[in-house]
């Protein structure tokens, strides 16, 4: 086999999922990154905000600049992906997804190099609320206070259905609120909607936010709603800088990571491996585990360069 | 005529055709934007008419996915698609003329309102559909689903065709109806206009029902594309609705406009981001890119229409 | 006159806006081919009571407006049009960025039979119009010409001439002649003469009793909203009425 | 005085005490008020003056992070936080008049202009971040996070006096400066204006100048609020502010507006969510209210203003 | 009078919109002292030339402007008002949402030594040059009213005096009497003559040449953009100058 950039001249069109910059999607980025300076070929990334519509026109358009591969990232429902994925491999061109599996269609052409890198979103949610009723010493009865997604597309909203199912699952009492468009963009601004929800519900033992951004903001919410650190059980998902240094403080206490950098990296690998050799799709699961005070000092620093 | 956007569209075209030739030579990329533009240029278009009255409208998009669940839920709950797209139509419509009623029963100015009516309707929406999403995918909705969205002529998607179609029916609409005459009187000079019998707030309020319609239709077509009702739907398209609109000449003080500029301007929209990235110019430089073709255009547009009137 | 019903007639009619009272009060009757001048000083309430006749602006509970000796009670501008009444407004009333034949026809819009705009027709008429009945030297009059652009006079004309385009029973014009040249102001007060032998009725507003007195049959004096005086032309000579005039204007009073 | 938006303030917290009497009733959650709603009142302030002058901006979200960017990169290069802050606000400034210089020198409105330069400004500072945000949190940071967003009298957040403080200098600015005087003359009649002798382009540069010097600082206030520099900061913040604007009775026509109006306008705005949290009201139907909150106070701002003009 | 150099001196002067070209080579002079009238048909180019002089409008390539036997270079509307020079202007150029006293003071803010403005003294100094000079009827005029709701003569007087306001050194008044009423009217013709009697200048565009005669000494006819004629008032009566602006309405030529 060949050494160094052995991918060279492979063309490849990326989708890191979400918006330029957006935290989850940023390290999905860098893990497209790594991978393409460690193999060389040439990658053009689409970022689409979330947003299936612009999925859908971004493929059409990634498929009219003729490329070898596709890393496909993003909720669009089988429905809209089907034609768009047969349309690529009769074209020639190798389907790869990431942290959105489309089953039937990974069977199908699994052969020709279709794979999937990722966590299975309603998972984790059910995980994380069955670690923290655990971890957290919830009991039947108990409320707790869940902040997320549930309108927004498809798989994406399905982790905080994960999170309320795994909660009623064990007869946790669920307050739900879905996160305002000011709060999702910027979190600080959820302060005052915070501390309304925890005045009006005072017996709150347990706060999930299905957000990275508002993950990583746990603290400033707290001191927003005159709480101290550890009084409310308070778990997350994703991993920043800012959700390392707020479990330091204590405000924090738990943080399921998918690690995304892996579901950038190995798609552009499985393509190459695809292209150059032939094989056919690898399924990962990059369900990576949780991040609590006890290993937090090992992944601060590689949150702090947006790997972990 | 708006020669100007004319002129901004065929070089930026041009300077596409040099810098991302792969792309830009192959048909497959003119059939990706006939597919896509429309999703917004059928807004756009009706807001050209919103846009000349002196008002603007920011709640089109939350009408797009309150109509569409219209169309789901009487479809699911009756199983007839025509009821469910005369719902979705009819739902659109009102809630248009909702805007144009508060607009001009209280006197106030639209920028505001449509804040809020925009949030109203959305949160109508997720309330209704408890946020989950519906697919579109059941064999009887083939029919319609071809019709809004399916592909004939050399591939093209019949979206394509009825953007054209909304751009000559409210082409006539404005240029040849007594409507359309009292549109550019009612922007350009609200008081002249009423001093000489013009019933304008009925005409605007005329104008955001239109509004409403088209915006029922584009998220009909919008969600058979995917075939699937997301209930986020229309949230991305407000900003290149709006640009289109304004890269296509209308002016933000009302009074003056044209729904071929804005049609233009829409495919000029549409193919921006597309342009960039086949230019091989990557990631983040895409933003900087967008932003500077979207300000090269429409200073463009504002010499070159100088140039020619004068 | 006096045996055919008043073309519009006014009776009781008030108008304040939050605390400024413009009429109070206002009776006022216009006879077929009549011409009326209407005379006060500056705030008089002169251009209110054109507007409220327009329906622009609705009277204070109380007032009424009787046309041809019916009382009307949804009255609109639209409908005042209709009816037969055209205004030459004192601030023009034009939509300045549009050419000069959607102002031309602006609100009543010359339309085929099947409903559809008749965009030719309103240009040749325009241009017609304006070189016929105006005769601007400047190369600027065209119809598709933005009025924006136009000298005072020539926006002036543009309202002027709109006015006659529509065969009026009742023209009122709230001061024609301001900016128009001498010539353009001779045009118009021949203008006004050719009503009163048409037999239509006319309101005429001007400060300058020159042009005023020797247009009209009879002449109303508003004062702070109040009608302060009603003569015949027989009645009164120029002298006197300038005499009266600056009498109101300096004591408050017609009366010596 | 604006009578109207004061009337409006009071009754809504009225009906918040009473439905959401938990919450209301204690002082945190107007502490929490204190320290969020900063966030965006400190750039709807400033751009008060702008739609004073018959202009708009859409780009300051994007101000906000470029500069903080430019705090970022000049902190972390030569370890000088006063040079970093400096560089931010001369960053801010003059993207703000950059803006202001573009709508001038071309003639182009500004809704259409902003929207270019808000993509070119992001991108920009994207590219230059390379899309990863930066933490807040050194040891010697501690000095101006505390100036910045520090707690003071009674737990109050510092970055509510810097809000109070804006409103005071930007009145002052607005109502006793020439500057100002012209302000109001430019949007009123720019003709006008100009005709006597106002030069109301150096005006509108100078107005877009000032929005840029301060959404810098409100970038530097809400990365310190949470420790943390995010490239997407200040997105969610452009609704919020417009609305504070017009909220507080500044006229989308120009010429007409306060600041105090304002700075009441952005708590409104910043109250309504949680009001309507803590009444009780969960998941999706927050939107519904919040649409018709907004919905409501403009109505009744509008009802009020008349009523005491008459 | 001819000893000192002129206050204003036009060489040359051309201004072009697009094709129209409103004023072509003008050349004109006015000395300190004199009262010029100015006359034209509609779109003579009157209000351009005023225009022109103000420094709104920049004259095209070859023209210049002489100030006091000076040439300027960047002209523009600020540094002719400093320099003293105010114009009542046709459209009146008013900021119609914003109250009296900031009409009155529009451009040329009275400040305190600090900088600050002196809101309180453009407020008195504005009552008192509402009531004192124009002296209006209506309860309408307080200095914190908004321009818009004011009739048409009242909007007149505030553009009238906040002319005066500023002891300038040349007035132009384009139209100045339009809309006012007969007692108004006379008051601005005095004005006028105050003008002369100070020793300062004015150039004075009516359409009414019973307004414009009496008042001025000399006459400047304009026509399409060029001056057609210049007239000291001693070498024409007022019936020849009738005469003659008709012969150049109807012929465009002022020769016989
Ligand atoms: N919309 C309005 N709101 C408030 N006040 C108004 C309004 N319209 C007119 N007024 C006031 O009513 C009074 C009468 O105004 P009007 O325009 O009728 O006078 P006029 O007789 O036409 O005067 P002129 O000869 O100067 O045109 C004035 O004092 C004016 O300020
Ligand atoms: N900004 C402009 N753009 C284009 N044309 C203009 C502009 N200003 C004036 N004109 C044209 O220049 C010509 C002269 O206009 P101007 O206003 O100077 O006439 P005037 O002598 O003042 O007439 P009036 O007595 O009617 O006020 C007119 O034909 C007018 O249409
Ligand atoms: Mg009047
Ligand atoms: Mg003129």
């Amino acid at each position: 086999a060949a050494t160094g950039q052995w991918c060279k001249g492979v063309k490849i069109a990326a989708f890191p999922g979400g918006p330029q910059g957006g935290v989850f999607a940023n390290n999905v980025y860098n893990g497209y990154r790594q991978a393409q300076r460690d193999l060389g070929p040439t990658v053009k990334y689409y970022f689409s905000d979330w947003d299936p519509a612009k999925m859908v026109t971004q493929w059409k358009e990634a498929i009219a600049t003729k490329p070898n591969g596709i890393a496909m990232y993003g909720f669009m429902g089988p429905e809209a992906a089907k034609p768009l994925v047969e349309e690529s491999f009769k074209k020639g061109i190798i389907v790869t997804t990431l942290n959105t599996s489309l089953v039937d269609l990974q069977a199908q052409y699994s052969t020709q190099g279709f794979g999937y890198v990722g966590a299975v979103n309603y998972k984790a949610g059910v995980d994380l609320a069955s670690e923290m009723v655990k971890r957290g010493k919830l009991s039947a009865g108990d409320s707790a206070f869940v902040w997320g997604l549930k309108g927004q597309g498809g798989d994406r909203g399905q982790r905080t259905v994960g999170v309320i199912d795994g909660f009623e699952k064990l007869k946790v009492k669920v307050i739900y609120q879905e996160i305002d468009q000011a709060t999702n963009t910027t979190p600080a601004s959820g302060g005052p909607t915070f501390a309304g929800i925890m005045a009006k519900n005072p017996n709150v033992k347990a706060v999930v936010t299905d957000h990275g951004g508002l993950t990583a903001t746990a603290a400033t919410y707290m001191k927003a709603a005159n709480l101290k650190a550890g009084s409310v059980y308070f778990g997350g998902f994703d991993v920043s800088p800012a959700t390392t240094t707020a479990i330091e403080s204590g405000y924090l206490q738990l943080v399921i990571d998918q690690q995304p950098f892996l579901q950038g990296y190995l798609p552009i690998l499985q393509i190459c491996l695809t292209k150059k050799f032939g094989f056919s799709g690898l399924d990962v699961n990059t369900a990576g585990g949780f991040v609590d005070k006890s290993n937090v000092a090992v992944v601060a620093p590689l949150a702090k360069v947006e790997i972990r | 005529m708006q020669f100007g956007i004319w002129g901004v569209g065929i070089a930026m075209w041009l300077v596409f055709v040099v810098t991302a030739s792969e792309a830009f030579t192959s048909k497959d990329i003119y059939l990706a934007f006939a597919s896509s533009t429309p999703l917004f240029a059928l807004m756009a278009i009706p807001l050209t008419l919103i846009v000349i009255t002196g008002e603007i409208d920011l709640s089109f998009p939350a009408v797009m996915a309150l109509s569409t669940a219209t169309f789901a839920k009487i479809y699911s709950g009756t199983g007839n698609i025509w009821l469910g797209f005369a719902g979705a139509l009819i739902a659109g419509t009102l809630s248009g003329y909702f805007n144009g009623w508060l607009v001009t029963y209280f006197a106030i100015p639209s920028l505001v309102i449509t804040i809020g009516t925009g949030f109203l309707f959305r949160g109508i929406e997720l309330a209704w559909m408890n946020g989950s999403g519906v697919g579109l995918t059941d064999k009887e909705l083939a029919g319609v689903s071809n019709l809004l969205v399916g592909r004939s002529f050399f591939g093209i998607a019949n979206q394509f065709w009825w953007a054209v179609l909304a751009t000559i029916i409210l082409w006539f609409v404005l240029n040849r109806t007594q409507f359309g005459a009292h549109v550019f009187l009612t922007g350009d000079n609200k008081t002249s206009a009423q001093l000489m019998g013009v019933n304008v707030n009925q005409v605007k309020r005329r104008t955001f029902a239109i509004m409403g319609f088209f915006a029922a239709f584009a998220g009909l077509v919008a969600s058979f594309e995917v075939s699937y009702f997301w209930p986020t739907l229309g949230e991305g398209l407000l900003m290149n609705s709006i640009a289109s609109v304004f890269l296509g000449g209308t002016s933000v003080f009302g009074g003056i406009g044209t729904v071929t500029g804005t049609f233009v301007g829409s495919f000029i929209i549409g193919a921006i981001n597309a342009g960039i990235v086949a230019s091989g110019i990557n990631a983040f430089y895409t933003q900087v890119f967008f932003g500077l073709v979207i300000i090269l255009s429409v200073i463009m547009q504002a010499v070159i229409s100088k140039k020619i009137k004068r | 006159m006096s045996g055919s019903a008043p073309v519009i007639q006014l009776k009781n009619v008030s108008k304040t806006f939050g605390e400024v009272r413009s009429l109070s009060g206002v009776d006022l009757e216009i006879y077929p081919g009549e011409i009326v001048g209407l005379l006060g000083d500056n705030g008089a309430g002169k251009s209110t009571l054109v507007k409220t006749i327009m329906g622009f602006h609705k009277p204070d509970e109380g007032g009424e407006i009787w046309f041809k000796g019916e009382k009307i009670t949804d009255w609109s501008v639209a409908k005042a049009r209709d009816l037969g009444i055209e205004t030459i407004y004192q601030e023009r009333a034009l939509c300045e960025l549009q050419p000069i034949w959607r102002n031309m026809f602006m609100g009543r819009e010359i339309k085929t039979k099947f409903g559809r705009l008749d965009v030719k027709k309103m240009r040749s008429e325009a241009t017609r119009l304006m070189s016929e009945h105006m005769g601007f030297t400047s190369t600027a009059v065209h119809p598709d010409n933005a009025v924006l652009t136009m000298s005072g006079g020539e926006k002036q004309g543009v309202a002027i001439t709109r006015a006659l385009y529509f065969d009026a029973e009742l023209v009122i014009l709230d001061e024609p002649t301001v900016g128009l040249s001498l010539s353009e102001t001779k045009k118009t007060l021949d203008f006004v003469q050719n009503i009163k032998k048409s037999g239509r009725s006319a309101i005429f507003i001007d400060h300058n009793i020159f042009h005023i007195y020797p247009a009209v049959d009879r002449m109303i004096v508003l004062d702070r909203g109040k009608v302060a005086g009603n003569y015949k032309k027989s009645e009164i000579t120029m002298d006197e009425l300038i005499e009266s005039m600056y009498r109101v204007a300096r004591t408050g009073s017609i009366k010596e």
